[in-house]
């Protein structure tokens, strides 16, 4: 519709966004595999998704092409469902345990 | 492509919100740091205690609350999200004509009858559990 | 990069919009008390200067000069931050509003608004929201169970209000078609008919935003979160001095916020009855040249705007002496059960009324 | 398409069914309704592509016929709910729509075309598992289990999302045919590497989803938790629904030789290490859940050798020999974990001794739990047997026979440990805690021994359905 | 169309059985394996020794990977379908008076086994072959496992996972060669699983070689062969007596069978190249199954290893690929399972009354029992081969035919005949002869039923051993068939 806008965008070059979303990525997964306590495992995985999300949205601009920024809006739902269910989760145990450390669950071991 | 995207917008035209954001910052840390240099400071025991209407008080104040509020809160989650799924859609509203909206009816059916559902389930029965 | 003189201007505007809303904020302490007093026919503030003018000040002068207090076991950093982070959100959300059309001095048009964004929308209802994290971290940080529970009242409250609120906007968002306030307000006026008004073909819409407006703001009857007679001072038991003072102005600077979106949004923004005639008389009739005729309307319509302001800032606090406070679940019952369905059924009215072309 | 949109509204009728004052009529409705869909979607067998959403959603014989596996596996797995029933369960109904819902994921799993429903579907499937795996509320493994699952599933997820966002950075769509041209004949050069560590991560995110080692580790720890009807739930239909996703990825988005040279040797491995690791693992196993929960993660293992040796088209024979082997895996893992529910129900114990002397006091349970153990290990007369072969003959013919080998010699191994619950129940004697049979409904008595027949039937006259893709 | 009605009856008879109970499912599975054993007998007396491949039943059964459900018979299928039906009912019938729990189910299974061992022999399909062969291994294994002795769980595993894992071999090189095949015939996959087909492929000799250990791996479990042997002592020991029957009567013949038909003709160079250390195990197998069965103090034990070193011979037979080896292996089959049936009914026999089966608590049991004293002394004449016995002409030929092959390897297996005379002489000396022990003091005689299994036995013990031409007859035409395939390639 518009050709303008990547042009516009296209001032900061695409590979910072690859890299700042690497980064964000690496971040979360590195949070993920590193803290024990399930809220920041789980804020960890949110920031993932945005990284994912950032990525997304910057290859969708720089290709003029809507479908990547739709693919965020369902990121986006999916990630509040997950949410929904998480925190749910996370405050059954809360609930059960006092705690949210992971280490404490290990009744299940691996 | 699906979103109306205006043509005369650029990205500079939101650097102005850092003008502002500054303004705010600064606005607050003039006050913060201003109340912090001219206000007395007494420190005693039992003025650090919380204040509970004179009677003492009990337990840690971080105490588990109503699973109520949280419930709320997952509840506004995913409702808040599908309502912004709404805001591209009504901006395209007329592009997107009958069959956008007979869509959005479908949307909406399904969201208020989950909502429906929720309300049903008990959610606002604030003197239950 | 962009140039200087636009972001100069702008920068100029936000200033005086930042300014300005300190102010009202600042005298909304003060009309208050006044009407308050009017209201229940007694005598409000009037020792500090002429009709107690000065009273702001004084208070601003006893905020800064109260001690600054930490309770034990409170969560300093957070402490501080709680009140702070209120106050900026406030703050923050003020400058996208259209204060008025442009002013043209020869060649450069300027607008009366600091930040002309195509989501400004958005950015208010972004930015508006995240104050409640102010109320939560304030009342979680204090270390005081009166203050964690109107902080959860609040946020509750908050974040349900906020989903009827977003769904009134959207059916006025199926009209305008656009998320920038400016083109909204400019919508709103058509040559000769100054009822094009969005309150007009969004009555319904109007009644649901203005309601969750109130709860938005944690004002009467919505104030549950700090309601002396359950919980003290609420979220802000704990706080004095200039934190305390934060949290008051942040709630008066929202007030203003809101007022001024409900009348951008449905009361026609900086248009008023009658300017396209009344520019072409200047014109016509008085020989005006154009341009100053506009800016005169202009200067006259955020005149305007700031009238329609005040009228709901009087009309809030009118609210709040005369109803009674909602009991907490009637508050939530009202939110869920009846304000989301009927923005609902207004989005479901709209989008049939605007297919079947009654309103465009 | 029609079995979307009817297990939607259906798992939404469902839910307020819930309101009733007694929940005694929800298991039959619930049966009524996958039955009605089962049917429903087999109108659409055999009817050509038929393409929805812009070509986001194809249905074809792959996704009916993978539907359909998924659909009456759950309809053979709900008769074993008959306990919360009995129970006055107060959220059952949202068990069942959370079940039909998450069916709703898995056909969108099986019928995308666009990676975005590919996502949808996944996560449309894998919210509604977090929820059941920790439906248990006050059992601390079931609360585990959950966060577990949700913790592992939710990183899961945003690995796969970023390898998502990086093939469509170097390919510029979603559309599954679309990238795979922009595969084989890429714009620019200096795009590979993007594509190639996205679709890895792909590939890392879908071997999750099917806990394929070396991405297996959440999965014993929460079958266990998950309360056993829902880890059956877990165990079949959603490892069903993965493996056609993931076939049909590899298949249809990176067949191109360039992209093969990078994923198949890294799925060869895989397949290997989960074979490898699921087999032993399940050998030291004293809780029969644990040993099924193994055992889930070796088949994944024989299902990648289906993958591995896919060859170029979803008509194939390895399509095909997924297909039967997802079945005939599909209904006896439902046999075992109903019996085990029965069992573990009344026992109150879910290890092997909890099954001694089975077959003098319940000798349907015996014989049920038998077949299916036979199944899965895979020896003939049962439909395990032909699914192996299937998916063995598969790869030979592809070449891959030192592969075919190493599952073998996997296969042998796992038949100690299927062996196990057999010899439990035929020759361990009775004590304290056994002596008791266990209470089987009728309804539930037909459930299992529909289970065991259709095994059967599987397992002798596999050319019903062997070829039918 | 014959073989189907043979292969379907027992399984429809096992479902029916579900519903009789106790002393009326045992008549009704006697009932049935009766019926069984006359459609036999009818396709024997309508069998045409001049043609190949009769009774045969070719449908789709997988058609989409080429494998269909082909079943026929000729002389040496016949012969073994024929010893499967006969021996099934005794067994039935040695089960009487038993005392066994579920009985239904029990024979129930023993039914279903009859399918698997008629499927395993008439199977004209590859992948058939290999499913009626594990299908005739599930039934064996939960007999043995769930009525059998103190040791049973362990034992019937080893024997289960032995016998799995060499057929899962089999499997593999089925497989492969599979592959290897033209498209089938009703054109839908692009191979087939024909046994013509699998007879007509051209594989390398280094192909050859090692699909040959692939296959004999499954076959050598089963009948056992030396190195993999060490399962059967056990199980036959802790098996109750049907299934023990079963497993040394019918099941051993499997592994023989299977070589005959799968094996020889298939990889004939394989075969040629791996012919001696076959034979060379084989004649180990004898010598050391002989020397085992010297020194056992247990009666099953020891008629398990005698049957070990009888299949040793068997097997030296088969893998001296001669028509005279062949035919011996065939006749051999045919004896080996009547005469290991009896012992084992005399074993369980004498168990059952005294309690116990060791050797030495034993004695003196011709006063209390002649009948039972004559039965066995037939029985076991024909295990020695004693002229005008079955055995006699089996091991003759066998002999004959490995001494063909190899003068000095015959020579060998010869001690297996003076072996078999020193053990079980001795072990008919020890329990029948000497002084009356603590055990057999009340010791009765056999009674009707007990008569009625051993009178066919015998019966047939002299009949084979005196007409063996008639039987002879039968599978010579399969015989040299199998041997024209293995020399044409």
């Amino acid at each position: 519709m518009d050709q303008n806008i990547p042009q516009v965008i296209q001032t900061v070059p695409l590979q910072y966004y690859v890299f700042f979303a690497t980064a964000l990525f690496s971040i979360g997964v590195v949070g993920v595999l590193t803290r024990r306590n399930a809220i920041i495992i789980f804020m960890c995985v949110e920031l993932m998704l945005n990284a994912v999300n950032v990525l997304l949205t910057a290859f969708s601009a720089y290709r003029a092409d809507p479908n990547g920024q739709i693919f965020v809006f369902f990121i986006m739902a999916v990630a509040a469902a997950e949410v929904a269910v998480g925190l749910a989760i996370i405050v059954m145990i809360y609930r059960n345990l006092q705690n949210t450390d992971v280490n404490l669950l290990n009744r299940l071991k691996f | 492509m699906l979103l109306a995207v205006p043509t005369n917008y650029q990205p500079s035209d939101f650097l102005p919100i850092i003008v502002q954001f500054v303004l705010a910052i600064a606005f607050v840390a003039f006050a913060m740091v201003v109340s912090h240099l001219v206000g007395p400071r007494r420190k005693s025991v039992v003025k650090d205690e919380a204040f509970e209407c004179g009677i003492e008080s009990v337990g840690n104040a971080r105490t588990p609350i109503s699973v109520k509020y949280f419930l709320t809160a997952i509840l506004f989650v995913l409702f808040d999200v599908e309502v912004i799924f709404m805001y591209p859609w009504a901006v395209n509203f007329r592009a997107l004509g009958q069959t956008g909206f007979i869509e959005m009816i479908v949307f909406l059916a399904l969201l208020m009858a989950g909502f429906t559902y929720v309300i049903k389930k008990g959610v606002l029965r604030w003197n239950e559990a | 990069m962009i140039e200087l003189p636009a972001l100069g201007w702008q920068s100029i505007v936000i200033f005086v919009v930042f300014a300005v809303s300190l102010l009202i904020a600042t005298y909304c302490t003060y009309a208050e008390r006044v009407i308050a007093a009017f209201l229940q026919d007694r005598v409000g503030p009037d020792r500090a200067g002429p009709y107690g003018l000065a009273q702001p000040l004084a208070d601003a002068v006893k905020m800064f000069t109260k001690e600054e207090f930490f309770p034990g076991g409170a969560n300093k950093a957070l402490f501080v931050f709680g009140p702070c982070l209120a106050m900026i959100t406030a703050l923050m959300s003020s400058a996208v509003i259209p204060f008025g059309n442009n002013l043209t001095f020869g060649n450069n048009a300027f607008f009366l608004q600091g930040i002309e964004v195509n989501i400004g929308m958005l950015w208010i209802f972004g930015v508006v929201s995240l104050g409640v994290y102010g109320v939560m971290i304030g009342g979680w940080a204090s270390n005081n169970k009166f203050s964690l529970l109107g902080a959860v009242r609040a946020a509750s409250q908050n974040i349900s209000y906020e989903l009827a609120m977003g769904m009134a906007l959207i059916a006025v968002l199926m009209m305008s078609g656009t998320l920038s306030l400016r083109e909204i307000t400019l919508q709103q006026s058509v040559a000769g008919e100054w009822h094009f008004w969005n309150i007009v073909k969004q009555p319904l819409g109007f009644i649901i935003f203005c309601v969750c407006a109130f709860a938005e703001t944690n004002r009467t009857p919505f104030d549950l979160p700090e309601c002396e007679t359950e919980l003290v001072g609420g979220y802000h038991t704990e706080y004095s001095s200039m934190k305390l003072g934060l949290y008051l102005f942040a709630e008066y600077v929202n007030i203003f916020v809101v007022s001024a979106v409900m009348s951008v949004l449905y009361f026609g923004g900086f248009n008023f009855p009658f300017q396209y005639e009344l520019r072409d008389w200047f014109v016509n009739s008085q020989g005006w040249e154009l341009t100053s005729a506009q800016n005169l309307i202009t200067i006259l319509g955020t005149l305007g705007l700031f009238a329609k302001i005040f009228g709901f800032i009087f009309f809030f606090m009118w609210i709040r002496w005369t109803l009674p406070r909602f009991r907490y679940d009637q508050l939530m019952r009202l939110g869920w059960t009846i304000l989301i369905p009927l923005a609902v059924i207004n989005i479901l009215i709209t989008g049939g009324l605007i297919l079947f072309g009654v309103i465009q | 398409m029609n079995s979307i949109i009817l297990l939607s509204v259906l798992g939404l009728g469902n839910l307020f069914l819930g309101f009733l004052r007694s929940n005694r009529l929800l298991l039959p409705a619930a049966m009524l309704m996958l039955a009605l869909v089962f049917g429903i979607n087999l109108i659409d067998w055999n009817e050509g592509a038929q393409s929805y959403f812009n070509n986001m959603l194809v249905i074809d014989n792959f996704s009916v016929a993978f539907t359909g596996v998924v659909i009456l596996t759950t309809f053979l797995l709900i008769p074993f709910s008959q306990k919360f029933v009995r129970d006055g369960e107060a959220n059952l109904a949202e068990y069942y729509s959370l079940l039909l819902f998450s069916l709703v994921g898995a056909v969108m799993m099986v019928a995308y075309n666009h990676l975005l429903i590919l996502f949808v579907g996944i996560e449309t499937l894998s919210i509604a598992m977090y929820v059941l795996a920790g439906s248990d509320k006050r059992n601390l493994r079931s609360n585990e289990a959950a966060l577990k699952y949700f913790l592992m599933g939710s990183f899961t997820t945003g690995i796969l999302l970023f390898g998502i966002a990086l093939v469509y950075g170097a390919t510029g769509t979603f559309q599954l045919s679309d990238i795979s041209f922009a595969v084989q004949n890429p714009i620019n050069d200096s795009l590979q590497p993007m594509l190639y560590i996205g679709m890895l991560l792909m590939l890392v995110g879908m071997g999750f989803k099917v806990s394929a080692a070396p991405f297996h580790f959440w999965t014993p720890d929460v079958y266990e938790g998950t309360p056993t009807f829902f880890a059956a739930f877990m165990s079949t239909v959603v490892k069903a629904a993965g493996f056609a996703a993931f076939l049909k990825l590899m298949v249809q988005v990176f067949p191109a030789a360039s992209a093969q040279g990078v994923w198949l040797p890294t799925l060869t491995a895989m397949c290997a290490l989960t074979l490898l690791l699921g087999n032993v693992g399940a050998v030291a196993q004293t809780s029969v859940k644990r040993m099924l929960a193994y055992s889930s993660v070796s088949h994944a293992g024989y299902l990648l050798i289906g993958l591995v040796a896919f060859n170029g088209q979803l008509e194939g024979a390895s399509a095909n020999a997924i297909f039967f082997y997802s079945l005939a895996y599909s209904v006896a893992t439902v046999a075992a974990f109903g019996v085990l529910k029965l069992v573990a129900d009344q026992r109150q114990r879910e290890d092997y001794n909890g099954l001694n002397g089975l077959a003098k006091t319940n000798p349907l349970l015996a014989f049920v739990m038998t077949v299916a153990m036979l199944s899965l290990a895979g020896i003939p007369l049962t439909g395990g047997f032909f699914g192996k072969f299937f998916i063995f003959s598969a790869a030979v013919e592809n070449g891959y026979i030192g592969l075919v080998v190493f599952a073998v010699v996997m296969s042998m191994v796992s038949i100690y440990y299927y062996l196990r619950p057999i010899i439990a129940m035929y020759m361990r004697e009775t004590d304290v805690t056994t002596d008791e049979p266990i209470l089987v409904s009728s309804f539930q008595s037909a459930a299992l021994f529909v289970l065991a027949l259709l095994t059967v039937v599987l397992g002798v006259l596999p050319g019903l359905i062997s070829g039918i893709l | 169309m014959l073989t189907v009605i043979l292969l379907l009856w027992p399984v429809a008879a096992a479902l029916l059985l579900h519903f009789f109970k106790g002393g009326a499912a045992r008549v009704a599975a006697f009932g049935a394996a009766l019926v069984e054993l006359v459609l036999a007998v009818y396709a024997a007396l309508t069998f045409n020794v001049n043609h190949t491949g009769q009774f045969s039943f070719n449908h789709e059964w997988i058609a989409s990977a080429g494998i269909n459900f082909h079943v026929g018979m000729d002389g040496l299928s016949l012969l073994l379908v024929l010893l499967t039906t006969f021996l099934v009912p005794i067994i039935l019938l040695a089960a009487y008076r038993r005392k066994i729990e579920n009985e239904s189910v029990f024979y129930a299974l023993v039914l279903f086994m009859e399918t698997g061992l008629v499927g395993v022999f008439t199977a004209q399909d590859a992948f058939l072959f290999y499913f009626m062969w594990e299908v005739a291994l599930i039934p064996i294994y939960f007999l043995a496992g769930v009525w059998g002795g103190e040791n049973r769980a362990k034992v019937t595993f080893k024997f289960f996972l032995y016998t799995i894992v060499g057929s899962l071999f089999m499997l593999a090189a089925f497989v492969y060669l599979y592959f290897q095949t033209g498209p089938a015939a009703s054109g839908l996959a692009t191979h087939n699983s024909d046994i013509a087909s699998f007879y007509n492929l051209n594989l390398s000799v280094q192909e050859q070689s090692w699909l040959f250990w692939l296959i004999f791996a499954a076959f050598a479990v089963k009948m056992p062969i030396f190195p993999f042997h060490t399962w059967q002592p056990d199980t036959y020991t802790e098996s109750p007596a049907p299934a023990t029957m079963l497993l040394s009567g019918i099941m051993l013949k499997m592994g023989i069978y299977g070589c005959m038909r799968w094996l020889l003709p298939v990889v004939p160079s394989g075969v040629s190249q791996w012919q001696n250390l076959v034979l060379i195990l084989a004649i180990i197998g004898i010598i050391y199954g002989a020397i085992i069965a010297i020194r056992q103090q247990d009666v099953k034990r020891l008629i398990a290893y005698s049957s070990l070193s009888h299949v040793g011979l068997m097997a030296a037979g088969v893998f001296s690929l001669t028509q005279i080896g062949l035919q011996g292996a065939s006749i051999q089959m045919l004896a080996h399972g009547i005469n290991v049936v009896g012992m084992f009914f005399i074993a369980d026999a004498i168990e059952r009354r005294t309690g116990t089966r060791t050797i030495a608590d034993l004695g003196g049991l011709t006063r209390q029992a002649p009948v039972l004293t004559v039965c066995f002394l037939v029985l076991l004449l024909g295990t020695v081969a004693l002229p005008l016995t079955n055995g006699f002409v089996g091991e003759f030929l066998l002999l004959a035919g490995v001494y063909e092959y190899n003068a000095w390897m015959g020579a060998v297996a010869g001690v297996t005949i003076i072996l078999a005379a020193v053990y079980l002489l001795r072990m008919f000396q020890r329990v029948m002869l000497g002084p009356d022990s603590s055990f057999t003091a009340t010791f009765t005689d056999l009674t009707g039923a007990e008569l009625a299994v051993l009178v066919p036995l015998i019966v047939l013990v002299f009949w084979i051993g005196l007409f063996p031409n008639m039987f002879l007859h039968l599978s010579e035409g399969s015989v040299m068939n199998i041997l024209n395939e293995v020399v044409k390639r």
